[in-house]
């Protein structure tokens, strides 16, 4: 187990150095100058050179990157005209918002996780609940219902979702305010209030494809043996679903899931900007369309991070829910 | 005794295992087959009897130990050097349904030797895969069917027809029916003893069924543990097992006839491969077992002047009469 | 389950036509767009003097909302050039002077700190000379001086506090390389020179050259008084020192600012400025769909709130028509002028920029851009805020073009322009190239990196022939327009503001004889100008000015559109009960 | 014995004594005829098969389209738009020129833009799942099969691929991409874009179909007609190519099939970011994403893209698990 | 013989499948005593199986139909409730799977499985009592260490071992009747002889009822006091082990008897094989399901194809075929086929 993790851990921080090489090479490397984004109605040419003397641009490549990397891990002095000495981890200063990235991730991230957690907890219950009945019930009405929900949800797009439930809970009905932010610990009625919208929306589109997938699952797993062996035991149906069939069947979910997870947390670009909050996927798009590529190398670092962290979630979740793979 | 078609020496199979001893699979085989012969390879799961098999046709790669064919050193062959040898030394497998491509038609499955080894025989491919499934019994007008159009019986004899397709001398044959219905066993029991006949083909059966071994081959090796205990003829096995794994194995099968009485029962487990018992491997389930048992390692010699070797510091006394099947036939 | 998947699917969609189903007949207001700007610079100092004249309806209390999508960029009076940032300052600093704004085009520069809008000692506009007002304190409750303005015209000279306008310091310094000149870090406690507070109420400006815009130049934020003790460097950017009505009690970073009343600020000294609200909130984060949204629901908050973002072009068919948002809404032209440029070294053929002018279908491209509520067609090269400002139209070819002419202009030739659009421009490249195809151009449209535009397009040998431009000046003085755009001795390699390039002697020598002209006097000139640069040389094709269109809520009041920059000045804001 | 093992879905024929004298050429039932039938008997599979044939034709179709419309998708019509670039008339300005209205602001024919517009999606989709399932093939056909080392560096790549957020990159390479290959006054062709995007897809996308490939072939690797094969003597290309590929069908068709819709979305989310083709070419994603604005003050816009794109999901999804079912009947879905 | 504990009578199966109605099993009658041992013999598709199912009643009963009585002493189990047949179910009534290793759930330990099963049936037993007595089990069924072993995961067992403590699992309850369903196919022979062994010793002991599902007549031969062949679903034949394989009267029974390859006995010649396959049970021949593989079909005056022939007594007291060859041309024939009496 301990042998596994650490090799889980290299492989990460091997893909993780990788892919912060490689969007530097890309966004550094890139046409598109990073200062013409700062450059105000009157600057001169001299004045953007001074700035990318300033900045270190005018750097090997190498260098910076290094300085980069060194950044992540022990911090760096970026000068004063980007706010002085950047703590690790480092992500270098955004000109455009005139703010240290992390400083920016610290702002949004919230966002995105209050976002993304509840509506991951919500699809989950939903669609593995929806998918299991469907499943224990083939072939009924509420199984044909269930399936049809799925298809639909599957087939359906988060803005068009999002926009219809904006425009008929939010804008005709008025039931619920426009979508916002309020941190949670501030006011938790108000921070449901202004993002249940988006869960609802990603709750809905999610849990129909979990729905898919678990009902799929869940009937493969009803026709193991093992499930016929604790019904050959005189367990109630409650039990035999609910305990041997459902942990079987959950196991593929959990990758699945986490990956999904992982990834939203990078960044739900559809949802935040369907319902305007600025998460981290917001501040991204935002940050692509206005050059800002400090905080775009950032979100991709951070968004890499987090699906690598996901996958080794996912892998040791993986362990605790089946033996078979501890031992390896 | 005519120079062998096929001699093992030493045949040694190691894999390797992440993080741990390698698994010996096959530790110091020794096998000789003449040709036309069918020589039974038994044991249970794990000894090291399908790990031989695979060595035999080159499908895997022995750590150490030589194969030599009709004469010719085939133990490290490699890559083109291996090919002509693919014609000679076929194999037939134990999946009737794993074994055959469900894919392609029966035709291809059967021609596909000719194809990769680029052979146009006479009369063209076509002609000579009829010829093939008529020899296995089947029609050959089904030459465009796919293999989950046919029974498990029928599977196993596209199977062979395959293995036959280049011409084998040598054909090795893992566990040719126990996938099998046991009314349908006899069936392809029956054929390969008839090719066996007919062609004068060469077998190395390898099988756990003692009673179709006994079937079907002249010549019986007993594996445990990845090495042979026991060889020697048919008629001297199964009378008079001197190995007493050998005994112990034959009066485990539940018999149809009368029989049964002193059975042998051994405990435990075999051991692991990866820490296999010093001196004797059985050691460890013998009744007979004693000191030197843990420190030597028997030979497999022919011991107290009979054919049949084995590796057992205290053999079961030789058969009293090894004239034949008469006194089996009595005996049953 | 097909079938119930698409009746589900149609239930939601039928309920969307239910609503498409009146009939869309064309009606609704009209935007004012050819009003003039009556502006002058106030020579009584009665006019400089506080307090503003009340605002009808207006009173005190309550909370006054302002919804946007991104945080304000600087707090930091020196560093701040954003239209937010021009807009939020003086609610929390005072500068030199400033413009009394009725949002209708009635502008007066006024001493803001100073007692008059500046005395030009020589007549030459080399020497200028503040006084600045008694009484005038910070929200400490210490009085402003003279030094801490030119302490704080020193800050502007420091890269680290880059940011904000730079004309004070390169006329200072006579060299855009102000920093280079004299440096802000080596020289603490001096000011550059030729900036001098000979007593704690006089400020004195010494250029080599003259310039009489400096009037207006320093109702720019960087004039803002910063008391060299309280200089907190970067920290000012977030919580900068107060000497306006409100002071900065709460800063989240790109989530909410809250003002509150600074006490200390005298209504007596300040001509413009009022304190009705107790204090004003910023919230960051809603998209202008969502801020619209909210402001039409009028609920909570909102009511009191203000969406920075405007109306969405794609809300307005919805606003529009909507009588009860009809007196919660301010539809107003801005200074901010539209232009398709026309790259002068590339098409030298004055026939070929003339028949560009006769082509353009200015209602074609404003319907694209989302029509009245977004953009106001224009001919002239100054928006009709600019002092002075005379409209004509110098090739009349009605409000969709004339194809016709423009062709008869080309005779036959098909000249082939490469038009850069911004890549988030891309229907409006699609619209001109349409256009312009019709009066037999041939238009090949480049997207350019929003990032990159301004950069590539400011190099004197771009590959470009046509782009579109806007320019939005910092005072409404023709000055701050003509000579920037088109002067063509100021072209360089890069970096230029006159992207026609554009270098006509005869335009160059008439800038210099009007520059040299009192501020006052210049208007008339200025606009005989633009018309001589449209009929001479053609080095653009004037589009449209932006038009702004904001909603605020039910409470919300003393809202309009600034007359300088075009964005809603809170100066007169108000909650009401 | 498990029930399915005594259940024989495929019920042997006769034993093949009793010679068939009829036919005497007996042609089997290819495992792909078994599922054709099988997909033939699925009306599910029927229906939504020939929404997909529709949409394919309409697409490929459009000049012929256009030509009997008698407008074209740049044709605007200004004139149909009030001063607030709305559409002037009932529901978004349909009438009997416009069956499906006007675009506000634009003016230009929904109709006609439409079909242009599924044109370039379809073909976006369609390269980009061609491409993504060859290279996942390939690779996954390389990894599954050749294990130890190249499996390890081929995972390896696959977990860098997917920790490379696929979004980020697109908003940051699309736009600066085509700067590279062309001269900053040539005209870039639409279909250059859509190279870009494929390409992005490409790379991003193939991960799926090699990790199922890779699965499907270390099973298959297992299987004893490989082992057959190379006893017989095989090569590897024959190995890979002709004993594994065609066992790979079924999972490659099904990923395949799904695949395309996830594509069309994909490309419509890219517009819906301002990435991915640009005006004035007509695509499908653009349309439906920047109609999405205009949900309150003209939803005939939002109605027909959205209810288009719905169904073409929709089609592709149910025609997915279809063909899921009919290529892998013990599936348990 | 003693009083039948479990009787089956007219036992029907029919199972709905994508291909159409398995006529799984048809028209089926056994019974078996506490203490003793019913072999159930056949290949595969023969019913064997989906009988033992029906007993514990494990079909999914919205896809199958189940006609004809169970009764465990005397309580007529189709009748009952499934609220109390589940009572029944892995209390009085166990079965052991073929395959241990998909029949154990690979996620819990061994010893909670067992428990599991104790802790259903017997309210009021502690955690710590039902991991003594699985502790207990487990040591009776001859895993070794068994303290050690109730903890482990059924991938860490061998197979032997796993089927040991699959047949703990069913023992737990000290159940009356077994089904035991090809519990040793699995297995190599001499695991085998030791869970056969086993079996016999924990019958002794608990004088359980044990159904015997098996394809090996050996199996059969060793430890079965009564069996019942089936063919296509139905018996063919039934009786006492001594009758049915020491005087076999079906054909079928000839065939599997002749068929099979022994340890002693002639290798001179061919073994004989039952021609053809065994046939689907969605399609089965009409008449006697065995005719087209029967050498003696045609001596039945075409009565094969048409009827099904009844489970009538033959041979000796006890002793049930059906066959449509008359019993008098049964010894001839049956010598023809090479199985001697």
């Amino acid at each position: 187990m301990f042998r596994f993790v650490v090799k889980r851990l290299l492989s990460a921080v091997l893909v993780l150095f990788a892919v912060t090489m490689l969007s530097f090479l890309m966004f550094f490397a890139l046409p598109g100058d990073p200062v013409s984004g700062m450059c105000p109605k009157n600057c001169t040419a001299e004045r953007l050179e001074r700035v990318r003397v300033e900045l270190g641009l005018r750097e090997p490549k190498l260098v910076q990157y290094a300085g980069y990397v060194k950044g992540i891990f022990v911090g760096r002095d970026l000068g004063t005209a980007q706010g002085g000495h950047c703590d690790a981890p480092c992500l270098g200063f955004s000109y455009v918002r005139s703010e240290a990235v992390t400083d920016t991730f610290k702002r949004v991230l919230p966002v995105t996780l209050s976002i993304v957690i509840p509506a991951a907890v919500l699809w989950l219950v939903l669609g593995v609940g929806l998918g299991m009945i469907s499943a224990l019930r083939r072939g009924t009405l509420l199984d044909r219902l269930a399936v049809g929900f799925a298809l639909t949800g599957a087939s359906l797009q988060l803005y068009f979702v999002g926009a219809v439930l904006l425009l008929v809970f939010t804008y005709t009905l008025r039931w619920i305010p426009v979508p916002h932010y309020t941190p949670l610990l501030e006011d938790p009625l108000d921070w449901a209030s202004g993002l249940v919208l988006a869960w609802m929306a990603l709750a809905f589109l999610f849990s129909a494809i979990y729905a898919r997938l678990s009902r799929a699952q869940m009937l493969e797993t009803l026709s193991e043996d093992f499930v016929r062996t604790a019904r050959a035991k005189g367990l109630s149906s409650w039990q035999v679903h609910g305990r041997h069939a459902l942990r079987a069947a959950i196991t593929p979910l959990v990758t699945i899931a986490g990956l999904d997870v992982g990834s939203a947390l990078g960044g739900t670009f559809i949802t935040e900007t369907t319902f305007g909050l600025q998460g981290l996927g917001r501040t991204t798009v935002d940050a692509v369309h206005g050059g800002d590529l400090p905080t775009v190398m950032g979100t991709v670092i951070l968004a890499s991070v987090f699906v690598v962290v996901a996958n080794i979630v996912v892998d040791l979740l993986y362990a605790v829910i089946d033996p078979r793979v501890r031992l390896r | 005794m005519t120079s062998p078609l096929l001699k093992v020496e030493g045949l040694t199979k190691e894999f390797a295992v992440r993080g741990g001893p390698p698994v010996q699979a096959v530790s110091g085989v020794d096998l000789s087959v003449a040709p036309g012969e069918a020589v039974g390879l038994v044991g249970e799961s794990g000894c090291g009897k399908t790990t031989t098999g695979r060595m035999l046709v080159r499908l895997l790669e022995p750590t150490a130990g030589s194969i030599t064919f009709d004469g010719r050193d085939i133990t490290h062959l490699r890559g083109r050097a291996l090919r002509p040898l693919r014609r000679d030394i076929q194999i037939v497998f134990q999946d009737p349904y794993g074994s055959l491509n469900p894919r392609h038609t029966v035709g291809s499955i059967v021609a596909m030797p000719l194809e990769v080894n680029g052979i146009k025989p006479p009369g063209g491919t076509r002609r000579r895969v009829q010829e093939l499934l008529e020899l296995v019994g089947l029609n050959p007008e089904h030459y465009n069917r796919y293999p989950h159009e046919f029974s498990g019986g029928q599977r196993q004899r596209i199977g062979i027809a395959r293995a036959l397709a280049l011409n084998p001398r040598l054909i090795v044959a893992d566990e040719p029916v126990s996938a099998l219905d046991v009314s349908v066993q006899a069936q392809v029991v029956n054929l390969l003893r008839g090719l066996q006949r007919d062609l004068g083909l060469t077998f190395v059966l390898i099988a756990h069924d003692l009673a179709v071994v006994r079937h079907f081959c002249q010549r019986v090796a007993v594996m445990y543990l990845g090495k042979v205990v026991e060889s020697g003829d048919r008629e001297d096995i199964y009378a008079a097992p001197r190995h007493p794994y050998t005994r112990a194995l034959l009066s485990a099968v539940p018999e149809l006839g009368e029989g049964g009485q002193g059975r042998i029962r051994l405990t435990g487990e075999v051991p692991a491969p990866t820490d296999p018992p010093s001196g004797c491997r059985f050691r460890t389930r013998c009744w007979k077992a004693q000191e030197i048992c843990a420190s030597a390692e028997p030979e497999l010699v022919p011991r107290g002047g009979s054919r049949q070797a084995v590796a057992c510091h205290f053999p079961e006394p030789e058969s009293a009469h090894a004239e034949g099947e008469a006194a089996h036939g009595a005996a049953g | 389950m097909r079938t119930r998947a698409a009746s589900a699917a149609g239930a939601a969609l039928a309920l969307l036509l239910l609503a498409a189903c009146t009939e869309n007949k064309g009606e609704g207001p009209s935007v004012d767009v050819n009003r003039q700007s009556t502006g002058v610079i106030a020579t009584d100092p009665a006019q400089s003097r506080g307090p503003a004249a009340e605002v009808a309806g207006a009173a005190k209390g309550g909370t006054f909302h302002i919804l946007r999508q991104s945080a304000i960029s600087h707090l930091d009076p020196q560093r701040i050039y954003s239209f937010v940032g021009l807009m939020t300052a003086p609610l929390y600093s005072r500068f030199l002077t400033t413009w009394k704004d009725d949002g209708k085009g009635h502008l007066t520069l006024v001493g803001d700190l100073a007692e008059t809008p500046g005395t030009d000692v020589n007549k030459d506009c080399k020497t200028w000379e503040f006084k600045i007002k008694d009484g005038v304190k910070y929200e400490d409750g210490s009085a402003i001086t003279a030094k801490d303005i030119a302490y704080g015209i020193s800050r502007a000279f420091s890269p680290d506090y880059s940011g904000g306008p730079t004309y004070v310091q390169e006329w200072l310094a006579d060299s855009p390389q102000f920093d280079k000149a004299w440096d802000f870090k080596a020289n603490k406690g001096s000011f550059p020179p030729g900036l001098t507070a000979p007593d704690d109420k006089t400020l004195r400006f010494t250029f080599a050259k003259g310039h009489c815009d400096l009037p207006f130049a320093v109702s720019l934020p960087y004039t803002a008084p910063v008391p060299q003790a309280k200089d907190t460097g970067l920290g000012l950017d977030t919580q900068p020192f107060s000497s306006g009505p409100y002071k900065v009690t709460k800063n989240t970073v790109g989530t909410e600012i809250v003002l509150e009343r600074n006490t200390n600020w005298d209504p007596a000294t300040d001509p413009v400025r009022h304190q009705y609200p107790d204090r004003f909130v910023w919230t960051f984060g809603a998209d202008p769909d969502a801020q619209a949204n909210r402001i039409i629901a009028d609920s909570g908050d909102d009511q009191t709130a203000l969406g920075w973002g405007g109306v969405p072009a794609s809300l307005v068919g919805t606003t529009i028509n909507n009588a009860s948002l009809k007196s919660r809404s301010i539809l107003s032209p801005t200074p901010s002028a539209n232009r398709l440029t026309i790259n002068t070294l590339r098409v030298t053929d004055v026939n070929i920029r003339r028949a560009l002018n006769y082509a353009i279908d200015r209602d074609g491209l404003i319907k694209s851009l989302g029509g009245d509520t977004v953009a106001a067609p224009m001919t002239t090269l100054m928006p009709s805020s600019t002092l002075g400002f005379v409209n004509y139209d110098a090739y009349p070819a009605g409000p969709s073009g004339n194809v016709e002419k423009a062709k008869e202009l080309l005779a036959g030739k098909t000249p082939e322009l490469v038009l850069g659009v911004l890549d988030t421009d891309a229907e409006t490249g699609a619209q001109l190239e349409a256009n312009l195809e019709k009066a037999g151009f041939k238009i090949t449209v480049k997207l350019i990196p929003a990032d990159a535009k301004l950069d590539e397009t400011s190099k004197k040998n771009n590959p470009w022939d046509l782009y579109i431009d806007s320019w939005a000046a910092d005072w409404p003085s023709g000055a701050s327009i003509l000579p920037v755009l088109f002067d063509g001795r100021t072209i360089k390699d890069a970096g230029n503001n006159n992207r026609s390039y554009l270098n006509d002697d005869k335009i160059n020598v008439e800038f210099d004889r009007v520059l040299a002209m009192d501020p006052a006097a210049q208007g008339p000139e200025w606009a005989k100008l633009d018309k001589k640069l449209m009929e001479d040389d053609a080095p653009a094709v004037p589009l449209y000015v932006d038009v702004a269109y904001y909603l605020h809520g039910s409470k919300a009041g003393g809202i309009f559109v600034s007359s300088i920059f075009g964005y809603p000045s809170f100066v007169d804001a108000h909650v009401k009960s | 014995m498990a029930l399915p093992a005594e259940v024989d879905l495929n019920p042997a024929p006769p034993p093949a004594e009793p010679a068939a004298p009829v036919a005497p050429e007996v042609a089997g039932r290819s495992p792909s005829r078994l599922a054709w039938a099988r997909l033939k008997k699925d009306r599910v599979a029927v229906v939504s098969a020939a929404v997909i044939v529709l949409m394919l034709v309409i697409a490929l179709g459009a000049p012929l389209i256009e030509w009997a419309y008698g407008i074209g998708p740049y044709d605007d019509f200004k004139a149909r738009l009030d001063r607030f670039g709305m559409p002037l008339g009932y529901a978004g300005g349909i009438d009997g020129d416009h069956w499906f209205g006007v675009e506000p602001h634009l003016g230009r024919d929904i109709f006609i833009r439409l079909v242009y517009g599924m044109r370039t999606s379809l073909l976006i989709a369609t390269a980009a799942a061609t491409l993504t399932s060859v290279i996942g093939v390939l690779v996954g056909l390389a990894a599954g099969f050749l294990g130890r080392w190249v499996d390890a560096i081929l995972g390896w790549v696959m977990d860098f691929a997917l920790a490379m957020p696929f979004m980020v990159f697109a908003l940051a390479v699309v736009p600066t991409v085509a700067l590279r290959f062309y001269g900053p006054r040539d005209d870039i062709p639409p279909l250059f874009r859509g190279v870009v995007l494929v390409g992005i897809f490409a790379v991003f996308g193939w991960t799926g179909t090699a990790r199922l490939v890779r699965g499907q072939v270390i099973s298959l690797r297992e299987r004893e007609f490989i082992e057959a094969a190379r006893a017989a003597g095989a090569g590897l290309g024959h190995m890979l190519f002709k004993q594994l590929l065609p066992n790979l069908w079924a999972p490659i068709l099904i990923s395949f099939s799904l695949a395309l819709p996830s594509y069309v979305t994909a490309e419509a989310a890219l517009s819906f970011l301002d990435v991915g083709m640009v005006e004035p070419v007509p695509d499908f994603g653009r349309m439906i994403n920047k109609s999405i604005n205009y949900l309150q003050s003209d939803p005939a816009y939002v109605f027909f893209p959205g209810i288009t794109i719905f169904v073409m999901v929709l089609a592709f999804n149910l025609f997915g698990d279809a063909l899921r079912d009919a290529l892998d009947p013990r599936s348990s879905r | 013989m003693s009083v039948p504990y479990l009787r089956v009578e007219n036992l029907t199966v029919r199972l709905r499948s994508s291909d159409g109605v398995v006529r799984a099993v048809n028209d089926l009658s056994f019974s078996v005593a506490r203490g003793r041992t019913l072999g159930i013999v056949g290949e595969s598709g023969s019913g064997k199986t989906v009988t033992g199912l029906a007993v514990m009643g494990l079909h999914d009963p919205r896809r199958s139909e189940i006609g004809g009585r169970i009764l465990v002493d005397g309580v007529d189990l189709q009748a009952l409730p499934e609220p109390e047949r589940r009572r029944l179910r892995g209390g009085d009534l166990a079965m052991i799977f073929q395959d241990p290793l998909s029949a154990l759930h690979p996620y819990y330990t061994v010893g909670r499985q067992i428990t599991e099963a104790h802790r259903v049936h017997q309210k009021g037993v502690g955690r710590a009592a039902a991991r003594r007595h699985a502790i207990d089990l487990l040591g009776r069924v001859g895993i070794p260490q068994p303290q050690r072993r109730v903890d482990q995961y059924p991938h860490e067992f061998s197979g032997g071992m796993r089927q040991r403590a699959m047949i703990a699992m069913a023992l737990v309850n000290n159940p009356k009747v077994l089904i035991a369903d090809e519990p040793t196919t699995a297995l190599d022979v001499t695991v085998q002889a030791q869970i056969l062994d086993l079996l016999a010793d924990l019958q002794r002991e608990y004088q359980s009822a044990i159904i015997m599902i098996t394809h090996d007549l050996g199996v059969v031969r060793q430890v079965a006091h009564d069996v019942l062949v089936m063919y296509g679903g139905r018996a063919v034949e039934q009786g006492s082990a001594a009758q049915v394989l020491g005087d076999p009267q079906h054909p079928y029974t000839w065939g599997l008897l002749a068929s099979v390859p022994t340890l002693r006995g002639p290798v001179a010649g061919d073994l004989v094989p039952i021609p053809g396959n065994p046939p689907s049970l969605v399609h089965l021949p009409g008449g006697c399901a065995f005719h087209p593989r029967c050498r003696f079909a045609d001596r039945t005056g075409g009565a094969s194809r048409e009827r099904v022939p009844e489970l009538l007594p033959s041979g000796q007291a006890g002793h049930l075929a059906a066959c449509h060859l008359p019993a008098a041309d049964r010894r001839a024939a049956r010598t023809e086929t090479g199985v001697s009496a």
